[in-house]
């Protein structure tokens, strides 16, 4: 599952674009996928907030998630 | 077109009077967002915004159509810088045009707080010897 | 200078961010007036504003002083146009200048309402067959 | 008296600049100046506010008048 990551959690990951391997657990949903996230980078759960857009919306837990979905990670937003 | 949306890599401050110029507008508000110098008594030597893009303009474009119809506005313009900017540089342009004023300093009030709120984009502060994303910690 | 006051025959829009820019600015909020097409649904071909200078200059300066002192701000613009002006043309430019958004939007909105009640600057609405000096009948 | 005389003012008047013959009854104080103004000048009763400026600034009915003061008529502002 490719996962594009913005501002903090593009430095926590080293990377903007990561394909990553869920070891055959792909998350189903949007919320899913934050957990798994957090396992995988324990920096996350110090962020502020955390969300996820899917296909460039933002997207609530309970979104399912596709095969080709466009999957972004939102740290807290700081524009302005 | 009633609304002007942008991402760019520097702002040009000098168009936005004629952007959002309109027959009908009697008042027209303006809010610039600009580097400061110091955060906490620290001293900033820059800013460094990154966005998600397709994201960000399809928000700010929400944005403006929510403003556009609850002010009744003639035009709205949302603009912001992405890249490396330094102390005194404009990073941020919103502007509302209507007939009456009260209208344009409540809409343009709201398009600041809410792009800071919700619209995809990331600032790191950069002092001289750490920078930090703003908000990104409690 | 923390403050631009002016009187002119023709107001240049352009300068204003330059004009309001401050190292310890995070915020800028700019207001401008500009002549309506329509008042009360009839057409207007255009505004013609005169002023008693010295002490429209004298007023205007206090209410600068008064907004600086209230918000801490950086820096105020306060510049009125007189003469002749077509619809679309700015004929007031207000603006504020400070650390946080909130001081310079309270403080540009004072500005404008407080300039519209004191300063002594008059305007006549031109119609296709008459004009009418604004505000001067109950 | 010297007086200025400005927006619909100046249009009741005729003029931007009179000098006002009182016939010998100088008004002492602006509430005076105002009262012989408005016997003078019927239309100024009928304007929505009538203040006075001396010496470029708002003056109270209470103010006294001298000789070389700058005296300015200022009807209802418009500006903005």
């Amino acid at each position: 599952m490719e996962i594009l990551f913005f501002g903090i959690t593009k430095d926590i990951v080293g990377s903007s674009q990561v394909k990553l391997d869920f070891e055959n657990e792909v998350p189903k949903s949007v919320g899913e996928l934050k957990m798994k996230l957090e396992r995988k980078y324990p920096e996350f759960s110090k962020l502020s907030s955390l969300a996820v857009a899917v296909n460039s919306e933002y997207a609530d837990d309970n979104v399912q998630l596709q095969t080709n979905d466009e999957v972004a990670i939102i740290p807290p937003v700081s524009g302005g | 077109m009633n609304k002007i949306i942008e991402i760019v890599s520097s702002l040009d401050t000098n168009q936005v009077y004629a952007e959002l110029s309109h027959p009908n507008s009697g008042g027209i508000c303006v809010f610039f967002g600009a580097v400061r110098e110091f955060t906490n008594n620290e001293q900033v030597t820059g800013l460094e915004f990154e966005t998600y893009e397709a994201m960000a303009l399809k928000e700010m474009n929400k944005l403006a159509d929510t403003a556009l119809e609850k002010w009744g506005l003639n035009k709205v313009v949302i603009k912001h810088a992405i890249g490396k900017k330094e102390v005194q540089e404009p990073v941020v342009v919103v502007g509302a045009s209507s007939a009456h004023r009260s209208a344009c300093f409540e809409a343009c009030r709201f398009l600041i707080d809410t792009l800071k709120e919700t619209i995809p984009i990331w600032k790191k502060e950069i002092f001289k010897n750490k920078s930090v994303w703003v908000s990104a910690h409690p």
